[in-house]
């Protein structure tokens, strides 16, 4: 693989669930990259299809459509034994360290059972490999033998963290890591989590619907709606020219000191429409304040202006109408 | 929590205190007259054959009797009636060629039922029997009953699909056990079988092709119940049978009820036995064992005119006979089933085996365990005594409680080796057991292996069967030795299946001493049976016998008039009757 | 018991170090603290060394089995003396007709009944534990199948199945007169027992499985590669021992009773083994003529399946902190 | 609703059809000669070999079997010895019992009903009472009261409950009348009388399961989320036990009672056994004691229709109670 390859490629990426009245189409065709070493943010409101997204991307579901390639090699249909060897290169980090943990292992236990599952034997031992970890993400390696009921919310999620990064993953995707964490725990995790990624060269695919997370720790931010990317770039770009009216409502919703003097705030109204059912032409349009007639009709590309990074999904985007 | 414990300890409380109350047992026990002694004849006086039987003392007319039982009668159809109840159920509505005046105390007289003698044997050889029919019997429906009616139902027992009834008539005129193929009754519907002829209205002639000197026995079976042409309704029958007797079912709810009431055209004239006492009879069907006795015993409402068909079970039998207020509601009378260790003698071929097999039980241990002396008497003949002309022997005698040491000695140290197969029933497995305790003290190696009970009187009926040793009885259809000792113990006619020679005992001296004497009149068998018994045992020991069932019952307290048939064991009920 | 509520944590944990508190532990330090259960542990220890000891109780008792005692009966083949022949020499008297001491084979009969009921209870919990398991969480037309069986097994009459079976197989492996060993009947009473007795069990797996298979431990099992194996073993099995350990604890007393219900309908095992169920099937006739004979197996039964059940309650509190207590 | 219904009759189908098939292979495993029963004291055995293959019973298994299920559709023709034609659903005819195998079960069903219906009503209402009490008081004397009470019950097997009973109450207080099965149509009180017993005994041991196991699934309940915000909501304590926590905790002891009462209705054979009383049961064992196949074959199918549609009726229920259960 070259410099320039990106560590993860998904092109196309769908998944929908056949329920009952119909198909829930939970993400219909994503398109993005990540290169080592690089965060990607993927933000949007709760249903959107985030959650499912980070579960396609390790494989934990087997997409509908679309491809997936993991370091060049098209992980989207492979079984678990082609997987194995990719396994220990990516890893998942999960919203509620409550419910992944399992209760009735220690810590020790939890943090080394990738090890195990993978048959992968540290220098030192498993047991060293262990403490290290811990030590690692901020537990004392004296509470290895301590069970997930022993420990604070962010003490677990530091478990989990110490779980994902156990078998020297390329690429972690973290899933709303910290949005069932206090708000004073919430700044320590991401802390760690930037240490992490910067000390180890992870790339990362973070997952959160809270944008000041992802802006405080994405080199680049894709905005999910409905199961489809609507505009993806940049930090900065994104941050400072959101051109998809989406991305600005999200934005409005930060509080902000920069932004704090600038009028034009944008209101979500309504309820975001059901998966199950989107509608015609632009998803968002029925939420849109700019919506008009065209918007209903035709469905908006995902589209490179300026030139840039920066690639939005609207056939009214902001920046080209300002 | 704490209540937990304090429920555990209740619980336990309330057992003890249900149960609790106990007083010591120190003995005590009533005897039986089990060695009474039958005696029976053959009418020779027409006027014994002639109604109307002598009055019940104290008996009343009116009532409803219950019998209680627990397994139900499954038909009435006189023609495959065999069992025991059917046998005590059929003299209330069929009439049969002959039958037995009882006394109940084992003095029995064959007397005619339906024929004015209990035959005549016409050439003397017991080849040509004539019955004349009385005049003035009638159906239930006031038709006479004629010989064609006899002789119609003696045909229908022919009918492969009439199954069940007994055999003799039919195996005796066409003279082969496969009497069907011998005679399709079906394909001659209106004619006779061989042998069976109707000279006119009041006479039924059989020809036999061999002496059959116990004919006039055979025809006090109800199979010889009389049946119009157009009253057949086949396998139906039994649901309805045709009247001639004192009661008609008037009601067949099958397993459940059954209900008979008077019969108008029944002619006590014409009958020398039965009575018509009750207005109806009901057989009532479902309750167990244990259940009727107890119900009976509770004497409550209509109970108090029931009887309990089934001898009182071993377990309650201590209590019956220790309370003395029931003696006067109990019924306790020896019964003509004997019970054998049956040795398979083409297994076991040696004698001495089979004498040391005699000398090693305990009788008395053995009655212990079947529930004591109202349950079961001790035997050491063959036929039971309860058979005309019986005489007590011990061929064996090894006192109450058998004499190892003597079969040991019988034995001269060898280990035999036997299987004892036994029922799988709770009471067979308790007295398999004592058998086994009993002669591994005497030296042998016993194993028991359990037969499922259904099935166990067919696999010992194979002549080929794997054991050695089984319990089998047997209760003579009439307590003539003629009955017993040729059935059992004729070597001639064993055959793959289906036999009555248990022990497929074979020895040519005694098959010749068989024909000797069947060719015998009926009235000069008796002690030669008798003699033939003891001679058996003593040379050939084919069984151990161990004892005979007693027959003990418990009724309401209105229920009068209720015997023991000396010739079935079971309770009578053509004298029964409800006391005010 | 608390070795094998540790065996789903895994390794074992090195003494001398602040010992992490496995929810296992937990539910045993609450059992521990638990006076009904202390003691209905206690009985049921006691019951199970009773069974053990047999031989040597015999050989204390002086009296074995199969000894009669006829000469201490009366004519009726009733005990002589108090309360059904309870005597120094015979704790518990004398059963009636045979004559054999009730003590000593209440002792066998209750060995034979433990051996059937565990051995019975482990199988039917694994059986159950494993389809139940898979079934729950493999999903699909596995559990399809799964829950189909389970409707058979329920739609096919217990009792007759065993009541047709028992005299079929002794015959098949044995002939008809080799002796058949006792081991044998007790063999196929635990066949039974055990092939109709998984479904409860794996209902309640298969449910636990069910919800606990979208929890995001299984997830992230997954994600690091872990087979069906593992998943199963290590992940799922550890949360499911609440359900299988009350399940089996229920499962014994259950088949205890069943024993003596077969004998009931005259299945089971047969003369002369010593069995608890025949022996109080024989006694419930005596009940009028000599109590004793109930009260003594009658009683023993009942403590037992009540200290069974007791200490099952016990447990499935202890292991759910949730419950009130 | 109509693809799950649909599906779930087609499984039931399965599965009565392959316990038949079991248990029509199972007889003739058995030791045992279905033709004894008809066998008088002196048989012989060409007879007894005509009868068997006039019964059909030396005829390839499968054509046996396929006359069976033919019998059981569309009705066809028996032997003279059996009663000729026997319309469907003909489930043959027994040669023990000496009657259509449809007229035995018409005659021991009502028994094995009139013992299970009121029992289970019984059962039912005495069982969530006591777990509503315990549970709603947890720890009270009432509570420890009831624990007790089902701790008993579960722990006295039927047959010694039944036999003391019958000791206590009929033979030695003579309260009761000795248990009979009446019709209820001949004699409503002499049928009660005679069944009491039977359905105090089921009671008592039913009962005791189901308060422990509605006690358990109360205090779960009322531990749970929606009831703690019920209550938050303001709502009066009855209000929630009444229509939060009381349905919810319904659902598992329907789904246990429609199965019980599935089974029971099968037969109660220790019940039927130890108070003499002739269901269902009781018929079955006989049945297989004598071999008696035509009869086998129709109790076991009877028990496991019940149990089948027992099934069934229990997911039914259970959507209904519980909304939240999808029925897929």
């Amino acid at each position: 693989m070259t410099a320039g390859e990106p560590l993860l490629r998904v092109r196309g990426l769908t998944k929908h669930f056949p329920v009952r009245g119909g198909l829930l189409r939970a993400v219909d065709g994503l398109d993005f990259e990540v290169r080592a070493g690089e965060t990607l943010g993927l933000v949007g409101e709760s249903g959107c299809g985030k959650s499912t997204t980070a579960r396609l991307l390790v494989r934990l579901l087997e997409p509908t459509g679309g491809r997936i390639e993991f370091a060049g090699q098209d992980i989207s249909r492979a079984g678990r034994r082609a997987l194995r060897p990719l396994r220990p290169q990516m890893q998942i980090i999960f919203q509620d360290p409550y419910a992944s943990l399992n209760p009735r292992h220690t810590a020790g236990q939890i943090i080394a059972m990738p090890l195990q599952v993978n048959r992968i034997t540290p220098p030192d031992g498993i047991r060293a490999r262990v403490r290290e970890l811990m030590e690692l993400v901020g537990l004392d390696p004296e509470h290895d033998n301590r069970y997930p009921h022993e420990f604070s919310g962010g003490q677990r999620q530091r478990v989990g963290i110490a779980r994902a990064l156990a078998t020297g993953p390329r690429l972690v995707v973290a899933d709303e890591p910290v949005s069932a964490l206090d708000v004073s725990v919430q700044a320590q995790v991401v802390n760690l989590l930037r240490r992490l990624q910067r000390e180890l060269g992870l790339a990362f695919v973070l997952i959160s619907h809270d944008l000041a997370v992802v802006r405080h720790f994405c080199q680049r931010i894709a905005v999910m709606y409905l199961g489809r990317i609507v505009e993806i770039g940049d930090r900065d770009d994104i941050c400072r020219r959101p051109q998809h009216p989406y991305t600005r409502a999200l934005l409005s919703a930060v509080p902000d000191v920069a932004r704090r003097d600038r009028a034009g705030r944008v209101r979500l109204t309504g309820e975001v429409p059901s998966p199950l059912d989107p509608p015609s032409g632009c998803r968002f349009r029925t939420r849109c304040p700019s919506a008009r007639e065209r918007c209903a009709v035709q469905e908006p590309a995902l589209i490179r202006r300026d030139g840039g990074n920066q690639a939005t999904a609207c056939h009214f985007p902001a920046g080209a109408s300002a | 929590m704490r209540s937990r414990l304090a429920t555990a300890l209740c619980t336990a409380t309330t057992l003890v205190a249900v149960l609790g109350a106990c007083s010591a047992n120190t003995g005590g026990s009533s005897t039986v007259d089990t060695g009474r002694q039958q005696t029976g004849v053959i009418a020779t006086d027409p006027k014994d054959s002639w109604g109307p039987a002598p009055e019940v003392p104290g008996a009343r007319a009116g009532g409803t009797f219950t019998i209680i039982r627990e397994t139900p009668l499954s038909h009435l159809d006189p023609q495959r009636t065999y069992s025991f109840a059917g046998l005590m159920a059929a003299p209330l509505f069929a009439r049969s060629l002959t039958t037995w005046k009882d006394d109940g105390q084992g003095n029995l007289v064959l007397v005619g039922d339906l024929a004015e003698t209990p035959g005549s044997n016409v050439e003397d050889d017991c080849t040509v029997w004539e019955f004349k029919i009385k005049d003035g019997v009638r159906f239930e429906d006031g038709r006479p009953v004629t010989a064609k009616e006899i002789a119609y139902g003696i045909a229908r027992s022919f009918d492969p699909d009439l199954t069940g009834g007994p055999t003799y008539l039919q195996e005796w005129l066409a003279d082969t056990p496969q009497y069907d193929t011998a005679w399709d009754f079906a394909a001659n519907r209106t004619a006779l079988p061989p042998g069976l002829t109707t000279p006119d209205d009041r006479t039924l002639r059989f020809e036999f092709a061999r002496p059959r000197c116990d004919l006039p026995f055979a025809a006090s079976l109800p199979s010889t119940a009389p049946l119009p042409a157009d009253r057949d309704t086949g396998i139906n029958l039994g649901h309805a049978p045709f009247s001639s007797g004192p009661y008609k079912v008037t009601r067949f709810q099958a397993g459940v009820e059954i209900v008979l009431e008077r019969n108008e055209h029944w002619d006590p004239a014409t009958d020398p036995v039965r009575h018509q006492y009750p207005d109806r009879f009901v057989w009532s069907f479902g309750p167990s064992t244990d259940t009727a006795a107890n119900r009976v015993i509770a004497d409550n409402g209509a109970d108090q005119a029931a009887l309990s068909w089934d001898f009182v079970p071993a377990s309650l039998v201590s209590r019956v006979a220790g309370d003395a207020a029931l003696r006067s509601r109990t019924i306790l009378s020896p019964t003509p089933t004997a019970n054998h260790l049956v040795i398979n003698n083409q297994r076991v071929t040696d004698l001495r085996v089979r004498q040391a097999l005699n000398y090693a039980i305990d009788r008395e241990g053995l009655v212990k365990v079947l529930g004591g002396p109202h349950v079961a008497a001790p035997n050491t003949t063959l036929m039971p005594p309860a058979t005309i002309g019986h005489r007590a022997y011990d061929a064996y005698p090894a006192g109450p409680n058998g004499d190892p040491d003597r079969a040991r000695e019988l034995l001269g140290g060898q280990t035999p080796e036997l299987v004892l197969g036994a029922a799988d029933s709770s009471v067979e497995q308790q007295l398999a057991t004592q058998l086994k305790g009993n002669l591994e003290r005497a030296g042998f190696k016993i194993t028991m292996r359990a037969i499922p009970d259904d099935a166990k009187l067919d696999e010992i009926k194979k002549r080929d069967n794997p054991w050695d040793l089984y319990l089998s009885s047997w209760a003579a259809d009439w307590p003539s030795g003629a009955a017993i000792l040729p059935v059992l113990y004729d070597g001639r006619g064993i055959k793959v299946a289906g036999n009555t020679n248990e022990s497929y005992f074979d020895d040519p001296a005694i098959s010749a001493e068989f024909d000797r004497i069947l060719a015998l009149p009926p009235a000069a068998q008796a002690p030669q049976w008798a003699g033939l018994d003891e001679r058996i045992m003593r040379e050939h020991a084919p069984v151990v016998p161990l004892y005979v069932d007693v027959a003990y019952l418990v009724h309401g307290s209105k229920v009068g008039g209720v015997f023991v048939s000396s010739v079935f064991g079971y309770p009578c009920l053509i004298d029964a009757h409800v006391k005010p | 018991m608390d070795g094998t509520l540790r065996t789903g944590t895994g390794d074992p944990i090195p003494a001398g170090r602040t010992v992490g508190r496995s929810p296992g532990r937990l539910a045993w330090m609450r059992l521990r603290r638990d006076r009904t259960a202390l003691v209905s542990a206690a009985v049921l220890v006691l019951f199970v060394l009773v069974a053990l000891a047999a031989p040597l109780i015999e050989a204390a008792y002086g009296i074995g089995p199969h000894d009669q005692f006829q000469r201490r009966l009366d004519g009726f083949g009733m005990p002589l003396g108090h309360a059904g022949g309870v005597s120094g020499e015979h704790f518990f008297g004398l059963e009636p007709g045979l004559g054999r001491d009730i003590f000593i084979r209440l002792v066998y009969g209750l060995r034979t009944s433990f051996f059937v009921a565990c051995t019975a209870a482990v199988l039917s919990t694994l059986i159950g534990a494993a389809l139940g398991g898979l079934a729950g969480y493999l999903g699909g037309w596995l559990d399809a199948v799964v829950s189909w069986l389970t409707d058979l097994t329920l739609a096919m009459p217990f009792l007759i199945v065993a009541l047709a079976l028992t005299p079929t197989l002794a015959l098949r492996f044995y002939g008809q007169r080799d002796e058949v060993p006792p081991s044998f009947g007790v063999g196929v009473l635990i066949a039974i027992f055990a092939v109709f007795g998984w479904t409860s069990t794996a209902r309640l797996v298969r449910g636990q499985v069910i919800a606990l298979r979208e929890r995001e431990f299984v997830a992230a099992a997954r994600a690091s590669g872990a087979g069906l194996g593992h998943l199963l073993v290590r992940q799922l099995l550890p949360n499911t021992w609440a359900p299988i350990l009350v399940s089996f604890s229920f499962a014994v007393p259950q088949f205890v009773t069943g024993e003596a219900a077969l004998s009931f309908i005259g299945v089971g095992l047969t003369e002369p083994t010593p069995s608890f169920g025949r022996m109080i099937y024989q006694s419930l006739d005596y009940l009028q003529t000599d109590p004793a004979f109930v009260l003594f197996p009658g009683g023993t039964l009942v403590a037992l399946v009540f200290a069974f059940n007791l200490f099952g309650d016990a447990l499935r509190d202890a292991l759910d902190p949730r419950s009130a207590r | 609703m109509l693809r799950f219904l649909l599906k779930r009759a087609l499984g039931a189908v399965l599965t009565l059809f392959t316990v038949s098939v079991l248990t029509f292979g199972m007889f003739f495993a058995l030791p045992r000669d279905p033709v004894s029963g008809m066998c008088p004291k002196n048989c012989d055995p060409q007879r007894l070999e005509r009868v068997r293959q006039e019964l059909g019973l030396r005829d390839p298994l499968v054509d046996q079997y396929a006359n069976y299920l033919k019998g059981i559709v569309a009705g066809r023709d028996l032997g003279g010895a059996q009663g000729g034609r026997c319309d469907a659903p003909c489930l043959g005819w027994s040669y023990v019992n000496n009657e259509a195998v449809t007229d035995t079960l018409a005659r021991v069903l009502p028994v094995t009903v009139s013992i299970v219906v009121p029992a289970a009503i019984g059962w039912l209402l005495l069982g969530v009472g006591l777990g509503m009490v315990s549970a709603l008081r947890p720890g009270s004397w009432w509570d420890r009261a009831a624990i007790g009470f089902s701790l008993t019950g579960a722990s006295v097997p039927l047959y010694v409950v039944g036999a003391v009973l019958l000791l206590v109450f009929v033979y030695t207080l003579r309260w009761l009348p000795v248990p009979a099965y009446t019709p209820l149509a001949t004699d409503p009180l002499r049928w009660a009388g005679g069944l009491v017993l039977a359905w105090c005994s089921l009671a008592f041991l039913y009962s005791a399961i189901y308060a422990r196991l509605f006690r358990a699934q109360l205090l779960e309940t009322l531990s749970e989320d929606f009831v703690r915000t019920a209550r938050a909501k303001g709502l009066s304590n009855t209000r929630v036990y009444g229509k939060h926590a009381l349905r919810a905790a319904i659902a598992p002891v329907v789904t246990v009672a429609g199965l019980d009462v599935g089974a029971a209705l099968g037969g109660t054979v220790i019940t039927e056994t130890t108070f003499g009383l002739p269901g269902l049961g009781r018929a079955a064992v006989d049945a297989v004691r004598a071999g008696d196949l035509p009869m086998i074959m129709a109790t076991v199918l009877v028990a496991a229709v019940f149990v089948v549609l027992a099934n069934l009726l229990v997911d039914l229920l259970y959507a209904a109670i519980d909304p939240r259960v999808r029925l897929g």
